[in-house]
C-alpha cells in the first residue's frame, strides 16, 4: 500500500501549515488517535487556500498533502468531484481497478487505491477530504457541499 | 412400516452431515435424538468453520493492522452480514451478537430501564409478556419491574395452549412501554399471533420485542414482515454453536438507547472522566465478542439457507402432523398444547397417565431415545395446567418419521414397565 | 545467532500443538505472531477438545436425563472443576463462567450497584480504579458511577509507567466500597502491587475486584494468595476459545449479592409474581452456557498445567529480558511501561521515533510480523504520556527468541522505509 | 437404575397416606417438582410411624416407601445411622460397591445404588429422607438430628 508517490508526499509534504483561512475545524479519528486542523480559504467559489496542521500516520499526512496539491486553484463544485471520485475509490475495499478517466480525475490520489483494501486505514486517508468538506460546507454557509456527500 | 409423508427432506442425506447422529449409547443403542428444542446438533459444515477459524485466522478483530486480525475481522463482520441477510434485517448495523437469547432479552429490559424518555421504563409504566414465555423471558422483566417500580402485566394461557387475547385492551394499555412475546412456545409448540400484539402495541406507542428462539431454527424469519423493534434468537439451537445469541433492533431505536455493558469495543473515545460510544451495534458489543462463535453462525445459517428455511419448515410440519397421530394413539397420552399441526411449532409436550416424566425419560433414554422432561423453563405453563411436569419431544430438519416411530415404541415400553 | 537463554521452554516442540503457527502471510512470509495480548492462539489440544465436544456430548445441560444431556453437564462441569484447581479457589462454586473478561466485570459492577448494604454502591460512596486499566474496566465504573451517582476515583501512573500509590490513604477512603485493578497492564506491562492496595482496601472495608486477564495466561493466579473478593479473566487469551469468561467470587459474595442476568439456569423456582434464584454459580449464569468454550477452556488449563504455570513465567521473562535488551538497540525507540524486566510481564509498548504506530504495524505486517497499535484499549495511558498510540509486542510460552530477532529487524526496516 | 425391588416398592407402596403424628412437614424438590406431605410419631425416642403423601417419580415414591419401611419401629439413634449411610451411598456418584456391612444397614434401600450415577434422580431419591430428617429434628425439638448431618 506505500506506493512511492504516498511516500513522497509524506516525507514532503505539500502545503503543511496553517496559514489565513475563512474557517477552521479539527477532525479526529477517534480509533487511532489521527487529528487535522485545516482552514480554507474561498474567493467566492474559488478555491485559493487549504491550509492545515496535524497528526497521524503517513497515509493521513500523504493524504492531506494529496488533497492541498489537487484542490487549490480549482473552483469548489469541481473540487467536490474531485473528493467523490476519492471517496468512491476509498470505499472500494481494493476492488476498484482507477481507470484512465479516474486517474485524470485523481492524478496523484490514484496511489491511495491501495489503502481501500485496508478497512482499518481507510479511514486515515479520509480524514483530511473530510474536514475539508466540512470547512468548505461552512465556508460557503449552506448545504450545497453536505448534499452531495 | 414408515410411511413416506409429502414435504419431507431427504433426511437420510442431511443426517450424514452430523457427526453426533451416529452415536451409539447404552450399549450399542442407536441415538434417536429429539431434544431440539434445548439445542441442535451441528454439522460438519459448522465444525469446519469453527476449526479453520482457530487454524488459520485466530485474532482479535477490529483495529488491527496485521493479516490476521483482518482477516479475523472480516469474518466476524461477514458473519453480520449473513445473519442480517437470514433475518432480512433492513441493515447489518441492526445486528447485535451476544451471548445468548438470555442475554439478548436482558438486553432490552437494560436498556429501557436506563433510556430517557420516551423509552425509560419506571414507576408509571407497564410492560407486558405471556404467561408461556422462557424464564429467560419472565426474569429479566421481573427484575426490571423490582428495580423501577414498574407495573407487569400478562396474557393468560386457553385450555389448549393458545394466548388468551381476549383481554388484550386491558392488558396492553396506554401506559405499556414494552411488549415482550414468544413467537413460537418451546414447551407448547405454539405459534402467536405476531399481528395482532403488534398491531395493539403499535396503538398505544409501545414498544414490541419477538423471542424468536424457537422460531429461528425452524421457519423464514423476517423482521421487517414482523414489523417488531427488537428480535431476539440464539445460536446453539439453528446448528450453531454454543456462546453465541443475537438481538436485531431497528437502528433508531440502537441509536437512542443506551449501552448495557461498557469496556472495550463499544466505545467510541475514553478518557478517565468521561467517554462517547461508538455507534450500533458496538455500542452494544462490550469485549472480545465470540468471534469463532460468529463465523461458526454464519456457516450454520449458510447451511439452513442452502437447503431453505421453507423446506425445513415444510419437513417439520409434515414430521409434526405424523407425531400427533402417532402419539395420539397412545393409551394415556395427553398432549399439552395445540393437538392439531396447525398453528404450531414441532416441539410437543405430553403427560402419559400418572407415570412421572422423570421416569418416562428415563426408561425413554435407556432406549436410546432423547426427550427432555420437567418445565421447560416455562413453570408457569405447568402451574397454569396443574402439571408438575411434561416430557417433551422435539423435532429438526434431521428427523425422520422412522424416529417418531421409536418414541411410540419407547413410549409402549415405558407403559408396559410401569404398567 | 539467536542465544540460548536460561529458562526458555522448548518453543519448537511446543509450536508444532499449533496450527496457526504454521501460517504464511503475504506470499510466503512465516507468521511472527507476537499480539498474544489481545488474543492467544489455540493449540490442537483444545480444538480437538471442542470438536469431540459437539461430536460426540453435544446437548443442552442441566436437568436432561438423556445420556448426552448428563455427559455434557459432567464435561461443562467438568471444565468448572478444572478451572476451579487452576486458580486455587477454595470452591468450585465459586467460578462462574460468563462470555469474557469485560461481562465478569460488568457483573460486578452491576452487582454491586443493585446489592443492598454493606455493599450497595450509591451516592455517599466512591469507586477507585486506576489509570492503567483496560476500558472493560473503567467504562462499567463510569456507567456505574453516572447510574448511582457514587464517585469514581483512580490512582495516577509515575513516568516510568507504574501506579503512583503515594496518595494511597486519600484515593482509598471510608467512602470506597469497591477497589478495581489489574494485575498486569496490558498496555505498559506493569505487573501491579496487590498487597499494598488490598491491605488499604481491607482497612476501609472497600471490596476488590482484580483484573487477571493478563495475568491468568502468563503466571501462577492463585485466588486465595491474592485475598481479593473477586477476580476476573478471559479464556481467549489463555489458549482457549473466544466466547468465554471467567469470574472468580468469594462464596458467601456470591451468596449476598443479587443476580445481574434473569432467565433459565439461574433460577431455583419461578411463577409470574415471583421467581428465587439457584445458588451461585448457577445464579449468575442466564441461559444456555458457554458449553463448549468451558470444555474448551478445561483443556486449555489442561494444557498450561501440563507445561506448568512457573515455567511459562520463566520462559516468559527471558523473552521479555531479551527483548528489552534488543529492541533499546533500535534507534528512536522509546519504551511506553518498565523498561526493566523486574515487575512486568510480556507485553511491550514503545514508539518509535515520530513514525507512526500505524505505519510500524503496516511495515513489519508486510514482513510477517504481527503485532498491535493503537491505544490498546487503555486510551487514558496515552493521554497520560502524550502520545497518540503505541506499538506493541506481547510474547507467550511459543514465542522464541528468534522472533524477537525478526521484530528488530523489522523495525529496522521500517525506520528505513521512512527515514 | 429401575431395579424390580424399587418398581415394586413404586407400585406397593409401604405406609403411604397420611396418619395422626406429632410433627408434619413439607419438601420440595423445585428443580423437578416432587413433594412429600410427611409425618413423624415418635413414642420418647421411638419412632411409631411415619406416614407420607406426595407426587413424584418412581425414585422418590420407592424411596419413601423404603424409608418406612425401614425406620419405623427403630430407635430415632439407630434409624439416624441408617440414613447416614444411605445419604453416603446416594452421594457415591455410582462408585460406591455396597458390601455386606451396607447391605445390612440399609436393606431394600440399597437397590438404590445405581440412582447414585444420575445426578439429575439422586434429589429424587434423597426427598423423602431429608423431610424425614427435618421433621424429626423438630419432633424432638433440639438440634440433636441436625447436627449429625
Ligand atoms: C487487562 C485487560 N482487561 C480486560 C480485557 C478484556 O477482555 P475481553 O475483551 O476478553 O472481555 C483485556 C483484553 O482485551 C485486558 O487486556
Ligand atoms: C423460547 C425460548 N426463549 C429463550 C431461550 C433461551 O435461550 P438461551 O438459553 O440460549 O439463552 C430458549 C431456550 O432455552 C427458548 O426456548
Amino acid at each position: 500500500m506505500y506506493q512511492e508517490v504516498i511516500l513522497d508526499h509524506y516525507k514532503n509534504p505539500h502545503g503543511r501549515g496553517l496559514r489565513d483561512g475563512d474557517v477552521e475545524v479539527h477532525h479526529v479519528n477517534p480509533t487511532c488517535g489521527d487529528e487535522i486542523t485545516l482552514r480554507v480559504k474561498l474567493d467566492g467559489t474559488s478555491i485559493q487556500d487549504i491550509s492545515y496542521e496535524g497528526q497521524g500516520c503517513s497515509i493521513s499526512q500523504a493524504s492531506a498533502s494529496v488533497l492541498n496539491e489537487l484542490l487549490v486553484g480549482r473552483q469548489v463544485d469541481e473540487a467536490v468531484k474531485v473528493q467523490e471520485v476519492f471517496l468512491e475509490l476509498m470505499q472500494s475495499k481494493g476492488k476498484l481497478e482507477p481507470d484512465d478517466a479516474m486517474e485524470d480525475v485523481l492524478e496523484d490520489a490514484v496511489a491511495f487505491a491501495g489503502v481501500s483494501k485496508y478497512p482499518a486505514r481507510v479511514k486515515c486517508a479520509l480524514l483530511s477530504w473530510m474536514a475539508w468538506k466540512d470547512a468548505t460546507a461552512q465556508a460557503l454557509g449552506d448545504g450545497a457541499v453536505r448534499e452531495s456527500a | 412400516m414408515t410411511p413416506q409423508l409429502p414435504g419431507l427432506l431427504d433426511a437420510e442425506a442431511i443426517r450424514k452431515d452430523f457427526p453426533v447422529l451416529d452415536r451409539l449409547v447404552h450399549d450399542g443403542k442407536k441415538l434417536v435424538y429429539l431434544d431440539n428444542a434445548a439445542t441442535s446438533q451441528k454439522p460438519r459444515q459448522v465444525l469446519d468453520a469453527l476449526s479453520e477459524y482457530y487454524e488459520r485466522y485466530n485474532a482479535n478483530v477490529h483495529r488491527g493492522v496485521h493479516t490476521l486480525a483482518e482477516e479475523a475481522t472480516a469474518l466476524y463482520e461477514g458473519a453480520r452480514d449473513k445473519i442480517a441477510a437470514f433475518i432480512n434485517a433492513p441493515s447489518r448495523d441492526e445486528v447485535i451478537f451476544t451471548k445468548n437469547a438470555s442475554e439478548s432479552l436482558n438486553l432490552v429490559a437494560n436498556m429501557l430501564g436506563w433510556a430517557d424518555e420516551p423509552y425509560r421504563v419506571d414507576s408509571d409504566t407497564e410492560i407486558v409478556i405471556t404467561e408461556m414465555e422462557h424464564h429467560s423471558n419472565i426474569v429479566p422483566w421481573q427484575l426490571l419491574s423490582q428495580r423501577t417500580g414498574a407495573k407487569l402485566k400478562w396474557f393468560g394461557l386457553t385450555d389448549d395452549g393458545r394466548l388468551d387475547l381476549s383481554d388484550i385492551e386491558q392488558v396492553i394499555t396506554e401506559k405499556t412501554k414494552i411488549v415482550s412475546f414468544t413467537l413460537v412456545s418451546n414447551i407448547l409448540g405454539t405459534v402467536n399471533p405476531v399481528e395482532a400484539l403488534v398491531r395493539r402495541a403499535q396503538e398505544v406507542g409501545a414498544l414490541v420485542l419477538i423471542d424468536a428462539s424457537q422460531a429461528a431454527p425452524h421457519m423464514v424469519l423476517d423482521v421487517q414482515a414482523l414489523q417488531a423493534d427488537f428480535v431476539a434468537f440464539t445460536g446453539h439451537k439453528m446448528l450453531g454453536p454454543t456462546g453465541i445469541g443475537v438481538l436485531w433492533g431497528r437502528q433508531e431505536l440502537l441509536e437512542d438507547l443506551p449501552p448495557f455493558l461498557g469496556g472495550g469495543e463499544m466505545i467510541e473515545t475514553v478518557s478517565m472522566h468521561e467517554s462517547t460510544y461508538a455507534p450500533a451495534p458496538h455500542k452494544f458489543e462490550a469485549g472480545t465478542p465470540p468471534i469463532a462463535q460468529a463465523v461458526g453462525l454464519g456457516a450454520a445459517v449458510d447451511y439452513l439457507s442452502a437447503i431453505g428455511m421453507d423446506r425445513i419448515a415444510a419437513h417439520e410440519h409434515a414430521i409434526t402432523e405424523y407425531a400427533l397421530r402417532r402419539l395420539k394413539e397412545v393409551p394415556g397420552l395427553k398432549i399439552i398444547g395445540p393437538d392439531t399441526p396447525e398453528g404450531r411449532g414441532s416441539a410437543i409436550s405430553f403427560t402419559l397417565g400418572d407415570i412421572h416424566p422423570h421416569d418416562v425419560g428415563q426408561v425413554l433414554d435407556e432406549q436410546g431415545i432423547a426427550v427432555r422432561v420437567g418445565h421447560h423453563c416455562a413453570r408457569p405453563v405447568c402451574l397454569r395446567y396443574g402439571i408438575p411436569a411434561t416430557t417433551r419431544a422435539s423435532f429438526y430438519l434431521y428427523s425422520t418419521p422412522a424416529e417418531v416411530d421409536a418414541l411410540v415404541e419407547g413410549l409402549e415400553h415405558v407403559r408396559n414397565f410401569f404398567g
